[in-house]
């Protein structure tokens, strides 16, 4: 791991970062708020120490508790994947800017996980359900999905689902779904 | 604008009951969307401008790459704007990976991108053992070095037929295939099965190199290299085939890396970043290859960037059988995988480009998040920069010059 | 790309008439066939012993590892006597006993549901509901069930796999590997036919070996925790002879064998694990 | 019960039909020498007074007989040549090496359901296999296919073969415009501008080849061309060959410039939305166009029928069985035995394990196909048009190889490239060419 990146990282987005920087193997981990996602991969790009020019992956998780957008970044200057979370995005109304300005080929990777998990990402224009049918209603990859309510809410409501969740089906949605365990 | 139903009334008689005369609306048979659009995007494609129309590619067209629908605006056979559509081979896999053991996801993984699919696996295994901190033997590492630089010369080779053929040629996707077909021969003797090997296990591989594999190896290793520059010399010369993919689909370097594209597609723009080399991973520090580029950015130069890596893998392949360590072929691993708490990002080369996982895990035996990054999503997306001005004769050989995988594109 | 003009294109179809005499390489495929390496797994297949029965065990690992869920097993389990099957709770044996069983208004001539009766399945939903539909709670759901129906029906257990998401395999399991859970109601009455043919093939015999072995006279009330040992009216007609039945269902026994019998009958009784 | 009846009963199944078929045979004859008698002088001179016609009639129906049999034998040329050009084997199932998988396929294309889709102008739908097909095999008319074997004998017969090639474009438009497709609409739009746009060059290429011909008349060309083999049109016209044949493999629809059914870009171009025996019809022309514009090249400059060389051995027989007399008689009855028992008594005599029956039949079968043998020679050196239909069939089919072996090799040209290349390219060399020919003929004839 790259003591130096984790140096330069706290030096430039010190008061930015909401939580220390991680490290594991040849992955750095940095935490900032939904708002400072923009202004943060911006300098990262642009910013001549760090030439992070590689968008190597972006992805929504859902932790159980709150939504994430996860970046990965590459550069040149340092032997790390960078992984920029934006964390502490509302279940209930999950809202991010979009980084299509700076990478356009982001736009369908925001695309897919408005598909999955429902995070609007304001300003990219082509937000639409990329995988799932157009007149889909719900998130797949969310922890409170499952297939029983998926079935009632679909245009296929009525036809008998095969699979069943873990989830009773008397359960209040959030009660018995899995929680990340941040180590 | 267009978006609703609007088009002539056709009376008809009805082919199954003559009484009937049917009122069909002509707009019935336009691919544009029965909904108000969702976007401005959509807003903006689904108008049509005068002497514009629409033409719905797939997914049942004789040369989609798989299962693909491309909503073409064309004026005249000029594409002015495209709009693909995915989902028909969406099965979720990132969804019932959450709800499976770590060890039946390997083989979740390989119906992803079915020409090569031990780099989904490799990539699943990399960030399984960051996750448990396993460390590989080096014999391991070697044999999937070797298995899947084979399996990346069937990839390209299987590239050079398909995209032979959507510019019209119809012998050397055959050809082609006899090469792939030796390789995934071998491969089948090595791990068991043909293309979905279920082969690369956390800690190691499922089996050792065995006779049967070898002696397939040494006898193909041995006339590969003259069959690749036969199967080229059909091609690489030909005044109509050069004429074609000369000058198609040019990307420069900086929309290249705006799109986010890697792989071949990105080193055929002048930039050198491959996985091995930028962020290198198993034994690649070890190995002695070089990574090609070309500066002009278009499908011929990806073309021939290809046939450039295979050469490049030829020697790989004879460099591992050369440095093969003895040892075992797996390292100590429990029965029943429980990772501590912890998130491991894990990207390999794969022969389209940077085929990356992104694994969270809560300690328990399944993922919490298991992220599948493949580098043919982000080239299909960039068909829609490369297509507008080009005709309709070459989207096809445009989407073959990117060599998206559908399976993989859908995952 | 050459300077001639038409170089290339001449190369080329130079290049396709060479491979125009070549040897083919097409495998004529019902007359040869290609060679398999001996590792490849291509197909799943059921070994047989040297005597012809099944090796399989019906021990649902292979459905349990299976990623894919694609190994579907159904049946009667090695001992033919118990409907298990293994899948996802509803793609197996629902399916079948609904469309199958409904759709021709017969019952279905399949072994594996002789001992699928349908039973009054209230209290299993009752002690399902009470458990939270959890299948981390299978243990306690299923001592319920067996106390409420005095043991395990297989129709209780797909009530039970279906509701609570719980593999019918790991059910099956658990409910085999614990030793007060049992499949079948404890045998009661034993009846033993003295007609004349039966007398002539040993069973007086096979009752002097019972009466030792239960400890119970036949004809007289047996002791607390004792099978009680009767005479049937007649000879059931098509029987074998000997005829001993328990709960009407004619057993082989022979004069011989009858005293392991009566030995696995006194276990029955005090309820152990059968499968 | 007569004893008529009962003496039929009696006879068996073969027996009634002999029985039931002579009396009907001879009523049958009776009456149709009657009805010679009666009306047979008439139709004689109405048949002797426009010879023309009724050779016209003859020639059409030889003409449409023969193209779906030479359909099918390029079908399977193509099927077998680029199979084993992909090192593939081809077909080998149906047929002695898989011969009769093409005839099959067109049993199968006359079964298949004929839909006609939704939205499709019906009657031009139905039109359009029709108009092309006819195109194709109109064509065919005018060929020389050997000395006196010809349909028409035209004066203009080269136009006419342009005219009715570009017929076939009405077609393909037809089918194009009235399947409610768009793909089939590109198809039928690019052949339709790919084929005007490819006649130019085709027709400017021979103009030279006229000039120096004289005349339009093909089988008067095809005269021009006999002697030496230096003296076919290729020789002298080698630029105008180039062109005529590049012209034609585009007029042709083949590879590398089969655009109009291009299946990586317009599905099936205008043949998209077609099923059944309509689509059969298409791909028939699209076969016969290609044995048409092989034979069009081989008449036009490859010599038409005429031998490369001269025959090193002039032999002439002409045998006069008449002369014989009653000796013929004999000859028949015992020649065929003699051939028998003489090619028969090697097996008997060599192989004594054999019986002599087998033997028998051995040189039964031996002296049969001897005897085929040396009438066919006898026809082939006494009769010119049966070496010459030969060597008309030897060249086309030459040809016809040639363009599946570019369709096996090549890839396809783009829209735009195909009409930069004819109009930048193969206008101005046709023009060239036929300056050039122009300028010899008068420094030539001064």
């Amino acid at each position: 791991m790259d003591r130096a990146l984790r140096r330069r990282l706290e030096a430039r987005f010190g008061d930015r970062l909401t939580g220390p920087v991680r490290q594991r193997h040849d992955e750095t981990e940095i935490r900032v708020g939904p708002g400072d996602v923009p202004d943060t991969l911006r300098t990262l790009h642009d910013d001549p120490s760090f030439r992070f020019e590689f968008l190597s992956d972006l992805c929504g998780v859902d932790t159980g508790l709150v939504m994430q957008v996860v970046y990965h970044l590459w550069s040149e200057t340092t032997t790390d994947w960078l992984r920029v979370i934006a964390d502490g995005l509302s279940r209930d109304d999950p809202r991010v800017p979009s980084i299509t300005s700076l990478w356009k080929g982001a736009e369908w990777m925001e695309r897919e996980a408005y598909d999955m998990f429902g995070i609007t990402f304001e300003g990219n224009r082509d937000l639409r359900r990329i995988y799932m049918p157009p007149d889909y209603t719900s998130f797949p990859l969310r922890k409170d999905f499952f297939l029983a309510d998926d079935a009632a809410r679909s245009p296929g409501a009525g036809v008998r689902h095969q699979e069943q969740t873990h989830t009773p089906r008397n359960a209040p949605p959030g009660r018995a779904i899995r929680v990340a365990k941040e180590a | 604008m267009t978006t609703s139903h609007e088009g002539p009334r056709l009376r008809q008689q009805s082919q199954d009951d003559p009484r009937v005369m049917l009122d069909i609306d002509a707009g019935a048979f336009e691919p544009v969307p029965p909904y108000p659009p969702r976007t401005e995007r959509e807003a903006e494609f689904y108008t049509l401008g005068d002497g514009e129309m629409f033409l719905n590619m797939g997914p049942q067209h004789p040369s989609t790459h798989g299962v693909l629908r491309i909503v073409l605006k064309l004026n005249g056979e000029q594409v002015v704007d495209l709009d693909p559509v995915l989902g028909y081979l969406h099965r979720g896999v990132e969804k019932i990976s959450e709800n499976s053991d770590y060890h039946h996801i390997v083989n979740q993984l390989d119906p992803l991108e079915y020409v090569s699919a031990l780099f989904n696996e490799w990539a699943y295994v990399m960030a399984g053992e960051k996750l448990l901190d396993l460390q590989v033997p080096r014999r391991a590492e070697y044999i999937r070095v070797l298995s899947s630089e084979l399996l990346r010369i069937s990839s390209h080779c299987l590239f050079m037929g398909w995209f032979a053929l959507d510019l019209g040629g119809l012998t050397p996707v055959l050809w082609s295939f006899i090469e792939r077909d030796e390789i995934v021969e071998m491969l089948g003797a090595l791990t068991g099965a043909r293309m979905l090997f279920n082969y690369f296990r956390f800690g190691g591989v499922n089996g050792d190199l065995n006779h049967e594999f070898m002696s397939r190896l040494g006898s193909w290793m041995s006339r590969a290299a003259s069959h690749v520059e036969a199967n080229t010399g059909l091609l690489n010369e030909n005044e109509i085939f050069v004429r074609r993919s000369r000058g198609l689909g040019v990307v420069d370097r900086e929309t290249a890396l705006r799109m986010c594209m890697t792989g071949p597609n990105l080193r055929a723009t002048g930039v050198p970043f491959d996985v091995r080399r930028a962020h290198p991973y198993s034994v690649y520090p070890e190995l002695d290859f070089d990574i090609p580029t070309r500066s002009e950015g278009d499908s011929l130069a990806r073309y021939l960037l290809r046939v450039d890596e295979i050469r490049q893998s030829l020697r790989i392949i004879d460099q591992c059988l050369h440095q093969m360590p003895d040892g075992p072929v797996m390292a100590k691993i429990p029965r029943k995988i429980t990772p501590r708490p912890g998130r491991a990002y894990a990207a390999v080369e794969s022969p389209r480009g940077q085929y990356a996982i992104y694994m969270m895990s809560d300690g328990t035996d399944q993922p919490f998040r298991l992220r599948i990054h493949d580098p043919s999503f982000l080239h299909l997306q960039s068909v829609g920069l490369l297509m507008p001005g080009n005709l309709v004769a070459d989207t096809m050989a445009v989407m073959a010059s990117l060599d998206p995988v559908m399976g993989g594109v859908d995952k | 790309m050459s300077f001639i003009p038409g170089l290339g294109l001449a190369k080329g179809m130079a290049l396709t008439l060479r491979r125009f005499f070549e040897p083919k390489v097409t495998i004529r495929y019902p007359e040869e066939a290609a060679d398999v390496s001996p590792k490849f797994r291509g197909r799943l297949q059921l070994l047989y012993d040297e005597w012809g029965t099944l090796k399989c065990e019906t021990c649902f690992q292979c459905a349990q590892a299976c990623p894919i869920e694609c190994i579907d097993m159904g049946g009667t389990d090695t001992k033919g006597r118990y409907h298990v099957h293994w899948g996802a709770p509803e793609t197996y044996g629902e399916r079948r006993d609904e469309s199958a069983l409904r759709r021709s208004g017969r019952p279905v001539p399949d072994e594996a549901y002789r001992h699928f009766e349908p039973i009054d399945l209230a209290a299993v939903d009752a002690i399902l509901a009470k458990h939270d539909f959890d299948p981390k709670e299978m243990l306690g759901i299923l001592g319920d069930v067996q106390e409420a129906y005095g043991h395990l029906p297989v129709a209780a257990l797909k009530r039970i796999s279906s509701s609570t998401g719980a593999w019918y395999a790991t059910l099956y399991g658990t409910a085999s590997s614990y030793r007060h859970l049992r499949f079948d109601p404890p045998v009661t009455a034993v009846a033993v036919c003295r007609c004349t043919g039966c007398l002539m093939s040993g069973a007086g015999r096979i009752q002097e070996a019972l009466e030792r072995s239960l400890g119970s006279r036949l004809g007289l009330a047996p002791a607390r925790g004792q099978i009680r040992l009767e005479q049937l009216p007649g000879h059931i007609p098509g029987a074998p002879s000997p005829l001993v039945t328990v709960a009407g269902e004619p057993q082989s026994v022979t004069p011989a064998a009858v005293e392991k019998w009566a030995a696995g009958l006194a276990k029955r009784a005090a309820g152990r694990p059968q499968a | 019960m007569t004893t008529v009846s009962r003496a039929w009963s009696r006879l068996t199944l073969p027996g009634k039909l002999i029985f039931t078929l002579i009396p009907l045979l001879a009523a049958l004859t009776v009456g149709l020498l009657v009805a010679l008698l009666l009306i047979g002088p008439f139709v004689w001179t109405f048949l002797t007074d426009n010879l023309p016609l009724v050779r016209f009639v003859i020639a059409a129906t030889a003409v449409l007989l023969m193209s779906i049999p030479t359909a099918f034998i390029i079908i399977y040329m193509e099927m077998k040549i680029i199979a084993q050009m992909n090192l593939r084997i081809g077909p080998d199932r149906v047929g002695p090496y898989g011969s009769l998988l093409s005839v099959v396929h067109g049993l199968k294309v006359l079964v298949k359901e004929d839909f006609t889709p939704t939205g499709a102008d019906t009657p031009v739908f139905t039109l359009a296999p029709v108009v092309v097909y006819l195109g194709a095999v109109m064509s065919l008319m005018v060929i020389p296919f050997a000395p006196g074997l010809f349909g028409q004998d035209f004066n203009i017969g080269l136009l006419y073969f342009f005219a009715v090639g570009g017929l076939s474009v009405v077609g393909l438009m037809m089918a194009g415009w009235s399947s409610y497709n768009k793909y089939s609409l590109l198809g039928g739009l690019r052949s339709a501008a790919q084929v005007i746009s490819y006649e130019i060059p085709l027709t400017l290429s021979v103009v030279g080849l006229l000039m120096l011909a004289g005349t339009m008349s093909l089988n008067t060309i095809v005269l021009n061309q006999s002697g030496s083999i230096l003296d076919w049109y290729i020789f002298r016209q080698p630029l105008g060959f180039l062109i005529f044949f590049i012209a034609a493999t585009a007029e042709a629809n083949r590879t590398p410039f089969d655009l109009t059914e291009a299946d990586s870009e317009i599905v099936a171009g205008f043949a998209t939305e077609y099923s059944g025996m309509r689509f059969g019809f298409f791909f028939f022309a699209e076969y016969v166009g290609v044995f048409i514009v092989s034979a069009m090249t081989v008449t036009l400059f490859l010599g038409g029928w005429n031998a490369p060389f001269d025959w090193p051995w002039p032999i002439t027989v002409n045998p006069d069985p008449g002369s014989l007399g009653i000796l013929l008689l004999i000859l028949i009855g015992v020649v065929p035995v003699l051939s028998t028992l003489a090619f028969a008594a090697p097996f008997w005599l060599l192989r004594s394990n054999m019986p002599g029956w087998q033997a028998l039949i051995i040189g039964f079968v031996i002296s049969n196909l001897v005897a085929v043998a040396a009438v066919l020679g006898w026809a082939f050196i006494s009769f010119d048009w049966v070496v010459g239909l030969l060597w008309f069939m030897l060249k086309t089919y030459a040809f016809v190889f040639t363009f599946v072996w570019m369709r096996g090799t090549l890839p396809r040209v783009r829209i735009d490239q195909l009409m930069g290349f004819a109009w930048k390219w193969l206008l101005p060399a046709s023009l060239l060419n036929l300056f050039v020919t122009a300028g010899a003929l008068i420094v030539l004839n001064r």
